[in-house]
């Protein structure tokens, strides 16, 4: 029997008047991962946060000057690993611009393609393990979990017929796709989007009509307009908060300029605005990968076709800085190049970073309850904030 | 046989039937929220997985026993004992059939009343004796909730008792072959409401179960407990559920009256008391959780005015009602 | 607001300054003017929105500070550098880099400027609470200095 | 206004010295001192194994405690990286573990299995030894994804631990990053199994051989 005495005793002091130090462990039933909440409670209202951070500091901008630029995106698709399509996407782009390598349309088509899939994915995920934070995981958040995994499991099967993998792929290569879509994909990539919409409604319906889930959504987690450009908040945060800004309408990557498509804005930014813009992105998502199958061109796949083994890329010297709208915000990949096989340096910025850096100016004056409900609309993935 | 012997007997019997009752009332559950969710339950254990709350149990007796070294000792052990004893008193007044019954006391409903209001001592030793933040928060939560939810079931409960004019469960059963409270016009659909509201709340069930919410407190006031001290109070837990459940079916859906021969009474019984339960099974698994503070709000604004209410147009009702015959 | 009239503007009122002009404004900055620097490019320049600051060792030509800020309404990105001293890892004299910090201008500032003092070991001054964020606070030496070998041993773990 | 908490300190466990799984079985067997129960229920079973015919006694308690411990292994969600994703796959609906009676639960205390499901980095390591401490005996483990098996594609990294097998003694090793939800069923039915062979009340199977 191994020792059990091993933590030492600590005492609970209650003397420091009514303040209660609460540490909300890297050890966290809500799905998000590692991460460290030191609540000051006075009662059951948060006083103040200390978030500590870096439970899962894998030293990824470290190894990206070890490795090639054929061999980091597949460590590349392990920041956010919930959303690895996007993930790839940036350091690929960002690749591309300093080398002045052009995609045949092909390729962005189906990159476009791959993103869309992934971000639907994403906020299928997100939905899941938000209602199984308020409604905690033997209780009703678990049945909507498992609704919402049971769609995610559609899509992954689709990436699966197109990539092999389930969940980090290697689709991604300097210069195009690595793979192209099997026969009979577009067809099993449509009904797949029908079912999901079907589904869609159904999950509103769910949630919207439980007065439940409006009392703990609506009117918690304000996140001003203000705040959340000066944090850098990105993505459905930014948007929850009114402000009207999508790099794939602002700054076009991937001949997303193709497609037409609405972004959401709330002006609220509540924890219910940040929930409305997700939805209606659901719907975006879905309207943009229709569109790209109808016109998805022929050709090539990638400008290197060469590239199938793990072969030398010499990128000239240079520095770009590449951004890619992901599920949870831009995702950015600052990279610079000095001309042999291996980037100089290569800064990531993650999306989730930004947004979780958010919750100490947003969580005082919130119950305790609702701190575990702002945390699962800011939707952090633990690979992108540690990276 | 002396008198005592024959209560004595009587006891056991009823204590090894709700014992069975529970174990098997927590593969229902599983089995049911399972199908809810598009998947298939314990499958694997025995056919059908009937065999695995008996697989839990003897597992969970097998367990180490952990006693933290900073728990406050006594309060630490004795707590899933004081939180058992008052769960499985509850079943002492309920006549599962006409005659067939542990002590059927004239003042039945007041004893179950009182008695289940007795478990959040218990609780609250488990909360404050492991000497750990989770558990303290989660006592804290637990004894304010109860306290503000049982006065909204105990108004509730005493619908059917006024409709009756007695104390004794039995009576109430009896006063129910015509016609069972629940379709009684607007006032039995209104307090079976009330009274499933508060039970969930009473025994910290979803929407209301902010005791041992996983993604704040972890578990609540059991975070330390394991094994077979983890076991007795998961007992007491669903014993106290069943117990409200029983109680609901006989109050309410007229406890052992149905069509067929007079022995088929306790079948009914139970039949209408795993309705009940499935009831609150269906809330549990398709509900989010509230926060304390709207669980307040609801029961002192909401439900006990509201139960007042009842219980106030019950008595006109009552008064009109014989004065009108007489 | 272009990036024509942005570098304009820029040109005028700063004059240490040296502006690259592109689709992103690269601007670099002397060390001594990088607050006043954020603090216009957020009031008059409208780049209200705080996009990331890190930093790149280059040896022997010292730590450079690199900051984004952008202004959502016109699509307008500028790239702030800054170059300070190389750090006391290559350089060998002991006194670490120093740098303004950005906090009272942007409040995103404070994990990105922790992150850099964990990861370089550059000092910001006046930031609130300016300790490591990704690292244990008993880690030695800043990872992400070329000094610093990738593999390093850290006992018991590795 | 951050409030500093000071880091607990955690003494290593024993089990951090051991070279390889056969050593650490030696040391696993060695009852602590001050553990004098188990010492008399370790003479008792002896007494009862060498009485002529008890041995029928011993393995059907045996197998009936195993089928049991078998049958109702309760995971704590310690989820850390990417593999908790494909973690929370084969505890969704398609690949349902709860047909093999595993109810994930929040506490360390109400579960005796652990799957390392991520990366262990250095700042998680101490944690991750407080968490399987706190688990009651008979515990197991099990390592998901290469990154738990040997630091994975991160191996090289400064801040992650190459494998958990230095932190935790690890009973199932399941490759693949991420593996797909179908080889960590196999994992669990592995685990399972080798639950079901336990030599002995109170006693872990001892690995098999260690083979160069």
């Amino acid at each position: 029997m191994i020792d059990t005495a091993v933590q030492s005793q600590v005492a609970i002091d209650y003397s420091a008047g009514e303040r209660l130090t609460m540490n909300m462990g890297p050890q966290h039933p809500s799905a998000h991962g590692v991460f460290r909440a030191i609540l000051t409670l006075e009662g059951e209202t948060v006083v103040g946060v200390d978030a500590v951070i870096g439970y899962l500091h894998r030293c990824h901008e470290k190894l990206a000057e070890t490795l090639t630029y054929a061999q980091y995106p597949s460590i590349a698709s392990k920041t956010d690993y919930v959303a690895a399509m996007t993930s790839e996407f940036a350091y690929v782009l960002a690749a591309e611009q300093i080398g002045v390598v052009d995609v045949p349309k092909r390729a962005q088509y189906i990159r476009v393609i791959a993103a869309e899939l992934q971000r639907i994915a994403s906020h299928l995920l997100w939905l899941g393990t938000w209602c199984m934070d308020m409604g905690g995981a033997l209780g009703g958040g678990a049945t909507v979990f498992l609704y919402c995994i049971r769609e995610r499991e559609l899509i992954l099967d689709l990436f699966e017929s197109l990539v092999g993998a389930r969940l980090l792929y290697g689709l991604f290569q300097v210069g195009g796709v690595r793979y192209d879509l099997p026969d009979g994909w577009p067809q099993q990539c449509r009904d797949t989007l029908a079912t999901i919409e079907q589904r869609l409604i159904e999950y509103e319906r769910l949630l919207e009509d439980n007065p439940f889930f409006l009392a703990r959504a609506r009117g918690v987690g304000f996140i001003t307009r203000e705040l959340a450009e000066d944090v850098g908040v990105a993505g459905p945060l930014l948007r929850g908060s009114g402000v009207n800004f999508d790099l794939r309408r602002n700054l076009p990557y991937s001949s997303y300029g193709d497609f037409t498509f609405s972004v959401p804005v709330e002006p609220e930014g509540d924890c219910f605005a940040r929930y409305r813009v997700r939805m209606v992105e659901f719907r975006q998502s879905i309207a943009i990968v229709r569109q790209a199958l109808d016109r998805l061109p022929d050709g090539p796949i990638s400008s290197r076709p060469a590239l199938k083994s793990v072969a030398q890329i010499r990128i000239q010297k240079g520095e770009a800085y590449a951004r890619v709208e992901g599920p949870r915000g831009e995702v950015g990949c600052y990279l610079i190049a000095d001309g042999s096989p291996k980037p100089y340096r290569m800064k990531w910025r993650g999306a989730s970073f930004s947004n979780l850096s958010v919750l100490p100016h947003v969580l005082p004056g919130h119950k305790v309850a609702d701190v575990v409900a702002i945390m699962g609309s800011v939707d952090p993935v633990f690979g992108e904030v540690d990276r | 046989m002396p008198a005592w012997l024959v209560a004595a007997l009587a006891a056991f019997a009823v204590l090894n039937v709700v014992l069975v009752i529970v174990t098997y009332v927590t593969l229902l559950e599983r089995k049911f929220a399972a199908r809810m969710q598009t998947r298939i339950g314990p499958y694997r254990v025995g056919p059908h997985g009937l065999l695995q709350p008996i697989a839990d149990a003897v597992k969970l007796v097998m367990k180490e026993d952990i006693v933290p070294d900073a728990a406050d000792r006594p309060v630490y052990n004795l707590a899933p004992i004081v939180f058992l004893i008052p769960c499985m008193l509850i079943f002492a007044t309920i006549p599962f059939a006409p005659g067939l019954g542990v002590a059927d006391l004239n003042i039945g409903i007041l004893f179950f009343l009182a008695v289940s209001a007795m478990e959040i001592v218990g609780l609250f030793m488990a909360g404050w004796g492991s000497n750990n933040k989770y558990a303290l928060l989660s006592a804290m939560r637990a004894v304010n909730q109860i306290i503000s939810y049982d006065l909204p079931f105990i108004f509730s409960a005493l619908v059917p008792v006024l409709l009756t004019g007695s104390l004794r469960l039995s009576d109430i059963a009896a006063a129910q072959s015509g016609l069972w409270f629940v379709f009684y016009p607007v006032i039995g659909q209104l307090a079976f409401l009330f009274f499933v509201i508060s039970t969930l709340a009473a025994e910290n069930r979803v929407p209301f179960d902010i005791l041992e919410a996983e993604s704040e407190l972890v578990a609540g006031f059991r975070v330390e407990y394991s094994g077979m001290k983890f076991a007795i109070i998961q007992l007491g837990e669903y014993a106290h559920m069943v117990g409200s459940s029983f109680l609901g079916a006989l109050l309410f859906l007229g406890a052992w009256s149905g069509p067929g021969p007079e022995w088929l009474g306790p079948i009914w019984f139970l039949i209408k008391a795993m309705l009940v339960f499935l009831l609150v099974t269906w809330v549990r698994w398709s509900f989010v959780r509230i926060r304390v503070d709207q669980i307040l709000t609801l029961s002192w604004k909401l439900l006990l005015p509201a139960t007042l209410l009842l219980l106030a147009t019950t008595a006109v009702v009552i008064v009109w009602r014989t004065s009108g015959l007489t | 607001m272009t990036y024509e009239q942005a570098a304009s503007t820029i040109a005028e009122r700063f004059s240490g300054v040296t502006v690259e002009t592109g689709a992103p404004l690269i601007v670099s900055v002397p060390v001594d003017q990088w607050r006043a620097f954020a603090q216009f490019a957020k009031e008059s320049l409208g780049c209200r929105f705080f996009n990331f600051l890190s930093a790149v060792d280059w040896k022997d030509g010292g730590l450079e500070v690199v900051a984004v800020v952008d202004n959502l309404d016109d699509n307008v990105s500028l790239r702030l550098k800054t170059r300070l001293a190389p750090s006391p890892a290559e350089a060998g004299h002991d006194e670490a880099p120093r740098c303004a910090s950005l906090v009272p201008v942007f409040r995103g500032a404070n994990w990105m400027e922790r992150e850099c003092y964990d990861m370089f070991g550059i000092v910001f001054e006046d930031h609130p609470d300016l300790r490591r964020i990704l690292l244990g606070d008993d880690w030695q030496g800043h990872p992400l200095l070329k000094s610093y070998a990738v593999d390093t041993p850290h006992p018991p773990y590795r | 206004m951050a409030v500093k908490a000071p880091i607990p300190e955690v003494p290593a466990p024993v089990w951090r010295s051991f070279k390889d799984l056969q050593e650490f079985e030696a040391l696993r067997q060695q009852r602590p001192e001050g553990d004098k129960h188990s010492a008399t229920f370790e003479s008792l079973t002896e007494g009862i194994h060498q009485f002529p015919g008890g041995f029928v006694v011993t393995t059907l308690a045996d197998t009936f405690f195993n089928w049991a411990r078998k049958s109702s292994v309760w995971p704590v969600t310690f989820g850390l990286a990417c593999c908790a994703i494909e973690m929370m796959a084969t505890f969704a609906s398609r690949f349902d573990v709860e047909r093999l009676g595993m109810v994930p639960w929040a506490s360390p205390r109400h579960s005796d299995l652990m799957i390392v499901s991520g990366t262990v980095t250095i700042k998680m390591a101490p944690m991750l030894e407080r968490i399987y401490a706190q688990m009651p005996d008979p515990k197991w483990a099990v390592s998901m994804g290469s990154c738990a098996n040997s630091g994975g594609p991160f191996r090289h990294g400064y801040h992650v631990v190459k494998g958990v097998d230095r932190v935790i003694p690890v009973d199932v090793y399941v490759p693949g990053c991420p593996p797909p939800p179908e080889s960590l069923l196999n994992g669990l039915l592995l685990l399972q199994e080798q639950i079901a062979h336990f030599r002995r009340t109170g006693q872990r199977a001892a690995p098999n051989e260690k083979v160069d």
